[in-house]
């Protein structure tokens, strides 16, 4: 219920709607929106990429998506532009230069 | 022979601590975690003792601290176990702290306070500024005048914390109570297993299927609102008090309620009291009642949630009124249990009665049928209109020039 | 060795939306212990601090698995007592499962508050890995000098001034502090390296009884560099050996990066300006004796240290 | 004639079991359906330091929860006490006060000042060498109590006492064997 309410339109909940206890259900901050907080973009070039991973494991913000195919390979997909804050790590520690930095378009 | 007044009770001879260990032994929670205290600290020695023995399941965490001790407590119940503590005093003080994290958290702790004076000077004999310094902690209170209602409260406790959702600490008066050694009547523990239960929470942190955050930040948004539910709770947690006590009346025969009224109904001059105080107040009331004096007594038991309504329907009829706290607020503005008493009769428009606020037994000072005698005799010159109603706090047996 | 692509098949435990900086290493550091810890079921506790309130701000939380925080300085209190609860609960039959516990907390919350709640977890012997995210700072309250600060830098409670270079004393040697306690786990490691950080989880996890890691985490508002280089600026901090990655395991000592070429603590400073200010002429006594200072550590560390692994 | 309620103050030394003895006559006088109450001295206990315990006995269920100021019984476990502490304090012409010592009735009296048909005298110690081999003189004065006291049966009080430290005792018959003895002893002995 907590979370419907949240992920529909944020709206704020009265004290009788609230679970006793201060108690969040697991995972909520997707609904929460980052993306705003960026001055610069990553852009993903997904034909240099090797799909080593690294960008994945030095994102702080959990925002590098990946799938996986039919062999069950991981594949990097790209960025998530919702949450991302344009830190640029995963530019920086990126091994084939396959993220590359730009401002944001406002 | 001492006659149960359960049917299946066995009389036996107790201190409180051995008591409410006893209890312990029965209730047999899944975590204790605590850290030795005078005068409490027997409590803790004796059940892990039980741990040792195997004759309790439970885990016994003998942490470093009393910070510890209900950090981990409160981590052990909000992992899904029941969990209890106990402490005193300066102990007590140094959970300040975690007090108010257990019931903003809604976790249904028990704990035993040993009612211990505050540092400085250190002293080890009772009074129960520790407990008053957390009273709006959000924790219910329970003071038990003797050891047998130490070890029925605190077997009562476990049902109301689950059902409330809130941490009840029970106390007693140290060394007054804790080292008394008095006549008990312990039920079977196939009885007090049965009225205490399996607990079962609704969410717990052990539950990885259900995973859940506990412990969030709450910003300008959401605070007020969970404090809110909190207040609600406690004040709510009235009639789940009273509904254990109903529950505990059938199985085991003794009665309980938010207060105990003594000889008041007739009454003009009463005192209030909490704690083992209230029984020499008894004994003294017998004696004072012999010679045509209309006094009774109203003891508090439930301290947290304030019993206001009894409060104000008992007190309504009474002419001059003795508050006796064990404590001091050192502000002028009178001490926590007058406070309360004053606010629920005024509140209640209740303002012809005349209320006096007595300090007494303080570091453990003696209090005894003579002192109680005596304040007797200034509640009977104010009704009598020879003196006139104090204006500021009266100190009971203090040394003064 | 760490195969991010097997590890990258389990669910993402750390979810995206929290509110720590962008480029924040605390970040960095929660989602690589979790990731490491993939193929258990755990549950985390966590000190206050900035991990704590930017990750939990209600109704958000960016955990997906049990989260519980209480206070500041009860991490490890707060974590052997769900342990304790686990092991009751399990005893007696009401949980099956196997599960482990991980507490968080900065340096703040445990080389300053927390330390005696940390040292009396860790005496009691629960089976919990303790991680401190160290940013050598309080970074939540706005830069203020913890134990864990090193000497010369700049604090919003030492800051520099006429009379002040900023810190005056060395950092306090937790790993050390820890290692007296002979626990059967140790180890110090860095945000820079995911292979040696997770690793490093992944052992702690499975040793039966207590376990304790040190990661240093650069903080992007507190040490001042460009956030892009949170991964450079540790790594310099293991190349000039002023944080040397090593663990302690049943009593051995192992290095476990060893720099190919021991560089000048000052190529650590000059990128960081909490350090700026000892670029200056005047103050190259305070650089000298933070060398003489790092290189005596180093050299203790290769005295004590039986063999060398690297991951 | 029984009192409403007995009160009774024990002195001795820390380590000679003065809040043990008192804490079983509380339990025996229960064994035997009386009301009691049974509490130390409060404070830390130190050994060799003086230290007192106190016992309420009555009827009736006890609800006073102050300190005993006016004894009706006086137990002193050690005579050696009588300079430093007051074990006068409080009693009036009816309390009976029994001393552990080697000395008669107007011996110390004079040395206490107090009226010696309010005193009585039993040599403890020397029963607890003799029967116990160890100079605890608690139970031999438990045995001196129960006389003066007049109210428990000496055959109740052996019985009950025997219950109670069989446990602690088990694994050394002839330790429980002295104890009744001594008891018994100081009962038979305890003289005016």
């Amino acid at each position: 219920m907590i979370n419907k309410k949240i992920k529909i339109n944020n709206e704020r909940m009265f004290v009788d709607e609230l679970i006793t206890g201060d108690i969040v259900d697991a995972g909520t901050s997707i609904y929460f929106k980052t993306g705003s907080w960026r001055s610069e973009m990553p852009i993903f070039d997904k034909k240099k990429c090797v799909n080593c991973l690294i960008c994945w494991i030095s994102c702080p913000d959990s925002s590098i998506k990946i799938s996986f195919d039919t062999k069950n390979i991981t594949n990097v997909d790209g960025i998530d532009y919702d949450h991302c804050k344009g830190c640029g790590i995963c530019a920086s520690e990126c091994p084939t230069k396959s993220i590359t930095m730009i401002e944001e378009k406002k | 022979m001492i006659k149960t007044v359960s049917k299946n009770g066995k009389i036996m001879a107790k201190t409180g601590n051995e008591a409410i260990a006893e209890a312990m032994r029965q209730i047999e929670p899944d975590v204790v975690a605590a850290y030795p205290i005078t005068p409490a600290t027997e409590i803790v020695q004796i059940f892990s003792q039980f741990v040792s023995d195997g004759i309790v399941k439970s885990k016994y965490i003998a942490v470093e601290s009393e910070h510890s001790a209900l950090s981990a407590t409160i981590a052990a119940s909000a992992a899904g176990s029941r969990a209890m503590t106990g402490t005193s005093s300066q102990g007590l003080c140094y959970m300040s702290e975690m007090l108010y994290i257990a019931s903003g958290l809604r976790l249904p702790i028990v704990m035993t306070d040993v009612n211990r004076a505050i540092s400085a000077p250190i002293n080890i004999h009772a009074d129960h500024s520790d407990t008053m310094s957390v009273r709006d902690s959000g924790w219910i209170q329970i003071y038990s005048e003797n050891s047998q209602d130490a070890y029925d409260n605190i077997i009562q406790a476990v049902k109301i914390a689950e059902r409330a959702m809130l941490p009840v600490i029970v106390t007693m008066d140290g060394f007054i109570i804790s080292h008394c050694m008095e006549v008990v009547e312990v039920y079977r523990d196939i009885d007090v297993k049965k009225f205490v239960g399996i607990y079962k929470p609704k969410r717990y942190l052990l539950d990885i299927k259900n995973p859940y955050t506990l412990g969030s930040i709450d910003l300008q948004d959401y605070y007020f609102e969970h404090r809110y539910q909190l207040a609600k709770a406690v004040v709510d947690s009235k009639k789940i008090i009273l509904d254990v006590a109903e529950e505990f009346k059938e199985l085991f025969g003794r009665e309980y309620d938010l207060c105990e009224k003594y000889m008041i109904d007739d009454a003009e001059i009463a005192m209030i009291v909490l704690g083992s105080t209230a029984g020499t107040i008894k004994d003294e009331i017998k004696k004072i009642r012999e010679e045509g004096i209309k006094i009774g007594l109203l003891k508090i038991r439930i301290y947290r949630p304030f019993p206001v309504e009894q409060v104000v329907e008992n007190l309504k009829n009474i002419k001059v009124v003795a508050v006796m706290d064990r404590s001091d607020s050192c502000s002028g503005a009178f001490s926590p249990l007058y406070s309360d008493v004053v606010s629920s009769l005024y509140s209640h428009g209740i303002i012809d009665i005349k209320v006096v606020n007595y300090i007494y037994g303080l570091g453990g000072r003696e209090i005894n049928n003579l002192h109680i005698k005596n304040i007797c005799d200034d509640l009977n010159k104010i009704l009598l209109g020879i003196e006139k109603q104090p204006y500021e706090v009266k100190y009971v047996n203090i040394r003064k020039k | 060795m760490i195969d991010l692509k097997d590890l990258s098949k389990n669910p993402e435990r750390f979810a995206c939306g929290h509110r720590l900086c962008s480029g924040c290493g605390a970040g960095i550091v929660a989602r690589q212990v979790l990731i490491a810890a993939s193929k258990f079921d755990v549950v985390i506790t966590s000190a206050t601090g900035c991990l704590e309130v930017s990750t939990t701000i209600f109704p958000y939380t960016s955990w997906k698995c049990s989260f519980f925080h209480s206070a500041f300085e009860n991490s490890a209190a707060t974590c052997s007592g769900i342990e304790a609860a686990y092991e009751s609960l399990k005893s007696k039959g009401k949980i099956d499962k196997d599960i482990k516990f991980i507490a968080f907390g900065g340096d703040g919350g445990t080389y300053d508050i927390g330390l005696q709640s940390l040292s009396g977890a860790m005496e009691r012997g629960h089976k919990m890995l303790y991680i401190c995210y160290n940013n050598e700072a309080y970074m939540n309250t706005g830069i203020q000098r913890s134990s864990a600060t090193p000497i010369g830098a700049h604090t919003t409670t030492v800051p520099i001034g006429k009379f002040s270079y900023g810190k005056k004393q060395n950092k306090k040697n937790l790993t050390k502090i820890m290692i007296a306690h002979d626990i059967p786990y140790v180890a110090q490691t860095y945000v820079g390296n995911w292979n040696d950080l997770m690793t490093k989880v992944q052992k702690a996890l499975s040793i039966d009884g207590p376990s304790f890691i040190n990661i240093l985490t650069p903080c992007r508002l507190g040490w001042n560099y460009k956030v892009q280089d949170i991964m450079k600026i540790s790594r310099l901090a293991v190349d000039t050996c002023v944080w040397p990655s090593y663990e302690f395991e049943k009593g051995i000592y192992k290095i476990n990066v060893i720099p190919k070429q021991k560089k000048p603590i000052i190529d650590f400073l000059k990128i960081q300006g909490r350090f700026k200010h000892l670029l200056d002429e005047s103050k190259s006594y305070v650089v000298e004796s933070i060398q003489q200072y790092v290189d005596n550590e180093w050299e203790y560390l290769k005295n004590v240290s039986t063999n060398t692994i690297s991951y | 004639m029984f009192k409403e309620m007995i009160e009774i103050r024990w002195h001795g030394r820390g380590g000679q079991g003065t809040k043990t003895a008192a804490l079983l006559f509380a339990e025996v006088s229960l064994g035997i359906g009386k009301y009691i109450q049974a509490f130390p001295e409060y404070g830390p206990e130190r050994m060799g330091a003086p230290v007192q315990a106190f016992n309420r006995i009555s009827n009736y269920p006890i609800t006073i929860h102050s300190g005993i100021t006016n004894p009706d019984y006086v137990v002193v476990l050690d005579s050696s006490i009588i300079d430093s502490v007051s074990i006068d304090a409080g009693i009036y012409y009816s309390s009976k006060i029994i001393v552990n010592t080697s000395l008669s009735v107007m011996e110390i009296s004079k040395q206490i000042n107090i009226n010696p048909e309010q005193l009585y005298v039993v040599n403890a110690t020397k029963i607890a060498l003799e029967f116990i081999g160890r100079n605890i003189p608690n139970m031999p004065m438990f045995g001196a109590l129960t006389k003066i006291i007049n109210i428990l049966d000496i055959n109740d009080v052996l019985s009950i006492v025997e219950r109670k430290i069989i446990k602690k005792f088990r694994h050394k018959p002839e330790v429980i064997k002295g104890n009744l003895i001594s008891i018994k002893r100081a009962f038979d002995e305890v003289k005016n």
